[in-house]
This record gives C-alpha cells, sequence and structure tokens, in this order.
C-alpha cells in the first residue's frame, strides 16, 4: 500500500529538487535551515523506490544523493572555533548551495504557474477562424530573385557541410590518419578502415576519403554497387 | 436562463467556421429545447441587425447563423488582406528555388537535394499557385514532375526563367568541385 | 473620419486571422497618421472591454489588435467543436518560463536549473513552435541557444515580452541575502 502511495507521488515529481521542495514542504522545514540527516533519510527512501521502478531520469536523481550526503558529511566536521570566530565569510554554511537551487528552480516553478494561468490559446481562447482565400491572391513579403538564388546556394552548400560541421575536427584528424595509414600499407580496404565504428564515424572517414581522393593522394576503386572500396595510395613512398 | 447563455452562443458562433445551427448548439445545451435556441439564435440575430457602427453582422445561412463581416466593407477588408505580405516559410523558399532552377523536378530528386521530406513546402507552393505539376518523369515510379507558374513570375518581378539571377561564382565553383570529387572516384573506378 | 473608419477597422479585425497592428492598417488608409489609427484602435478595444454580454473582446498580442472569445467561454466552445484543450505538461511548462525568462539558454543551464534532464520538454517546446534555436553560445562545446517564438507570445496572449509576470528576482535576492544571514547564525550555533 505504502509502495503505491510513494509511485504515485514519484509519478508527478519534475526531478530531484521537485522531490526535495516536496518533502521540505510535507514536513514543514525550513527552507534556510533544512535538517540535513532527515532529508536525506526520507530522500533515499524515495530513491530506492526509483531504482525499483527504473525511470529514465535516475541519473539525475542519484547525483542529488550523492550531493545530500556529502553535505551531510560536511556538517558532521567538527569545526575550529578559532576559524570561526576570526573569517565570518570564510565560513560557510555546506547547505548554501543547495539552498540556492532550491530557491532558484522554486522561483521557475512559479514562474511556470504564473505564465500557465495567462490565457492560452487554443485553450481558454479562440481566434476566428478566417477562411483560406483563393489562389493567386497572395502577396509576399520582402521576397526578389536574389532571395531566391541565396535559398538556393544556402540548400546546395549546406548538404556536404552538415556532417562536417558536426565533427570538423575528425575530418582533419581522419585525412591525416588515413594519409599515414596509406603511406605505412599503400592499400587498404575501406570496410576495414571503418569495422566496428559508430555511423558518424564512418561518414566522417568517408569524406576523409574523398578528400584524399581529390587532392591526388589516393584512388578509390569500387568493384560493384555497395561493394567495398579499395583504397591506393598514390604517393611514391620514400619521396 | 436564456440571457445567460446568450454570450456563450456568441462565443460558439465567433469561434465557428460553419454556421451554426440549433441543432448543432443541442449537444452543448442539452437541458434546452431547440425553440428555445432558436429563439437566442434570433436574438443574437436581431441585436447585430439593429445595431449601428458595426463592421460585422451575422447572416442565416444553409439553416444556420453565422458571422459575416458587412459586404459595405468588403472592399476595406481585401485591400487589407491584400496589402499584408504573406510570408513564405524558409522550407517553402528553399524548394521553390530548387525548383526555380532545376524544373522540371520530382520530388525525390527535391529531396534528395534537400536532405529532408519537403511535401509540406511543396503543398503550400501548389496552394500559393507558384508551383504547378506538369506531367511525369520517364523513370520507374513515374513520380510528377514540378515547375513554376507564370504567377511565380509575376511574385518575383521577373520577365522570363532566364532572368533568374546567376549563382555566385564561388557557389558554382564549389558545386564543380564537389561534382569533380565524385567524377574522380567515378573514372578510377572505370580505370581499373 | 475616425468615427467613420471605426467599422472599417472593426471588419478588418474581425476577418484577419493575425493581430492587426496599427501599421499594417497604414497601408489601408495612407491618409490617417499612425497615432490616429492607433486611437481607433483602442476605442475598440475599450468599447469591447466595457461592453456586458458579449461572448468575444479584443485582445493585445504581438503588438496588434486581435478578436477572441473570453476565457470564461472556453469550456462551452471546445464541447461545441468536441475539441480537446491544448494543454502543456508540467515539464514543459518549466522548461518555457525558464527559456521565457532567461533567454537566451542553453540546454545546459536549463538543466542545471531543473536539476533533471529537458530535453523531451525541449523537443515538444520545439514541435508546438514556442521555442526556437538561435545560434550557439560562445564556450566550449558551443552548446545551442534557444528562445521564445512569436507564437509563443501569441498562444499566452502577450504583447510582448516585457508583458511576462515579473520574476520576483529582487525578492530571490533578497532571501538568499536571509540565507547569508542565517548562514552566519548557523556558524553561531555550532561555537555554542
Amino acid at each position: 500500500m505504502r509502495q503505491l502511495i510513494l509511485n504515485f507521488h514519484l509519478d508527478i515529481f519534475e526531478g530531484p529538487l521537485d522531490l526535495l521542495l516536496y518533502l521540505i514542504r510535507r514536513n514543514e522545514f525550513d527552507i534556510f535551515d533544512i535538517p540535513i540527516a532527515d532529508i536525506t533519510a526520507q530522500y533515499l527512501e524515495y530513491l530506492k523506490v526509483l531504482e525499483q521502478i527504473g525511470i529514465d531520469t535516475l541519473a539525475d536523481y542519484m547525483a542529488m544523493a550523492a550531493l545530500l550526503m556529502e553535505i551531510k558529511s560536511k556538517m558532521l566536521l567538527p569545526r575550529d572555533e578559532e576559524e570561526v570566530r576570526e573569517g565570518e565569510e570564510g565560513e560557510e554554511d555546506p547547505r548554501g548551495r543547495l539552498v540556492e537551487m532550491l530557491l532558484t528552480y522554486q522561483t521557475f516553478q512559479w514562474a511556470a504557474e504564473q505564465l500557465n494561468e495567462l490565457p492560452q490559446l487554443d485553450r481558454d481562447e479562440f481566434t476566428r477562424p478566417v477562411r483560406k482565400r483563393e489562389p493567386g491572391e497572395a502577396r509576399f513579403e520582402d521576397l526578389s530573385p536574389y532571395e531566391l538564388a541565396r535559398a538556393y546556394a544556402d540548400t546546395l552548400s549546406r548538404r556536404p557541410s552538415i556532417k562536417v560541421e558536426v565533427e570538423t575536427m575528425d575530418v582533419v584528424d581522419k585525412v591525416r590518419e588515413l594519409s599515414e595509414l596509406l603511406h605505412r600499407q599503400r592499400e587498404l580496404l575501406f570496410t576495414n578502415l571503418v569495422e566496428g565504428k559508430s555511423r558518424m564515424e564512418k561518414a566522417v572517414y568517408f569524406l576523409a576519403l574523398l578528400d584524399v581522393v581529390v587532392r591526388g593522394l589516393a584512388l578509390a576503386h569500387q568493384e560493384r554497387l555497395f561493394g567495398d572500396i579499395l583504397v591506393k595510395s598514390r604517393v611514391i613512398s620514400g619521396s | 436562463m436564456e440571457a445567460d447563455i446568450r454570450p456563450i452562443v456568441e462565443a460558439i458562433l465567433f469561434a465557428s467556421e460553419d454556421p451554426v445551427t440549433p441543432e448543432s448548439l443541442k449537444k452543448v445545451f442539452p437541458a434546452l429545447t431547440l425553440e428555445e435556441l432558436v429563439r437566442v439564435l434570433e436574438d443574437l440575430f436581431l441585436e447585430y441587425e439593429h445595431a449601428k457602427g458595426r463592421g460585422f453582422h451575422i447572416r442565416k445561412v444553409k439553416g444556420g447563423y453565422q458571422f459575416r463581416t458587412k459586404p459595405v466593407y468588403s472592399q476595406w477588408v481585401l485591400k487589407y488582406q491584400e496589402a499584408k505580405p504573406q510570408k513564405l516559410s524558409r522550407a517553402a523558399l528553399e524548394v521553390l528555388a530548387i525548383i526555380a532552377y532545376r524544373q522540371p523536378i520530382t520530388r525525390p530528386e527535391i529531396e534528395n537535394i534537400r536532405g529532408v521530406d519537403s511535401s509540406g513546402a511543396l503543398k503550400s507552393l501548389i496552394e500559393k499557385n507558384l508551383v504547378k505539376t506538369s506531367g511525369r518523369k520517364d523513370v520507374p515510379g513515374r513520380p510528377l514532375m514540378y515547375v513554376t507558374t507564370s504567377r511565380f513570375l509575376e511574385v518575383f518581378g521577373l520577365n522570363s526563367l532566364e532572368d533568374l539571377p546567376p549563382l555566385k561564382e564561388e557557389e558554382i565553383k564549389e558545386r564543380a568541385a564537389e561534382a569533380g570529387a565524385l567524377q574522380s572516384l567515378f573514372s578510377n573506378d572505370k580505370k581499373e
């Protein structure tokens, strides 16, 4: 029974901070003076159930558990009285960062509620459904043939650059790697080169291969469609 | 009771595209009779009929009631709507550009260039009368081919397709290099 | 003159899908100044604001004016249209609030505030066109930055981002200061 109640609550938590705020409210704790041992114990109870359910965001809850335990251990450390008397600034409540996180999150929870209370289109209010006009009437904004040319050029130039943009460094690296390999073994098979590599890496290797071929450093030979690609070095070794 | 539901019926009328019939209101107000609902609609109708200085009124259409702007103001409404420029989405602009420079072209070919599904953009261009179909390509599947319309020339202020701006020099070179890379791959293939 | 154009402007507003700005009316009434057009729109706005028993009114959205049904009647309209209200999940609302108040902001920054992975909520907001990317932040990894869209203003009926309910920033600072006070209290606590 208790388990069920826990499950129900866990469903509606938006993350570890939300769970902590719930525990603080339920226990009527002072957010600026959280009994850390107490709340950690309760939090870990919930964490056990979370582990059993196996939720997607478990890692985030675990990270918070670690933080709570770290704070708890710091709180247990005896303090040097001299230090306390001397440096007021130096002495920090180990809970300080947690309180800050909770306050910031609470602020945005509040902001989310405010947003939710605004009248929303298609939930609280509706506009007039305006009939679509006849084709041919449309006027278009700021359009010139040059706009069109630019769009076309952009589209074309974007095509090969998508992959390159993601791992620019890698292409350069792979080109170097490929050149060195070719220098050593004169020829190699593309499948051997990319074996066990991720899809992205395979793509980057392929780009590197194109680059090497374009520079005239190697020849690529493919027997048939979808067949393996034999890469041969064109650089005369020793020169 | 009837007085209370009047603004509700007005809101329903306001937000619906088709004429609102007394019958269709029954599902919202099951406790009211058809006669009562007719009376509410008629009251609203008469209220707008007698109101002065309003830009719209209620018309009885197809057995229902519908808000419409008054015909005397239609020229202004049209003038506003025509003056108000429409926007082409980025996707639509790209698809339009590809068709303009590569016509006639099929949808698979367009999608091959853009790398993403382009059916939505294509549909909106057809609706806007900027693009139309023109026969089918003689390849397996016989896909439809698309070309630009004369309205397209009009919108972009072009005399003919030959007036389309040439692509930038670097752009052409880049494309040539790209093609060249693939070609050399191809020719090496042949050589050995 | 202004009195005469009021029904015309009303008709235009009534027949327009998007909010009508004084600037866009300028094209229909070139002889009138922006101030005069604003006055006509404001007069209409106030008229509906003070009218009793109407099902709809004028809202100021995205710098323009738009007729919308009144929120109190939404359940009836939805019932008539047999539609479900568009609702955002709590997670999506939280992420939206963070982006709205802190834009431009990266995903790691959002997740730092919420303490939990937010990719799903972010994705749904992008799909709903409430949020979009806007360049990359100049820090290692160059993460994408997110901002709210103009659709966001439209959906939440805001004139501009400045209309967002004020975030009690000062209050947070105050509370933080309080926390500081408590910190020193804490150390005193230990001492005794």
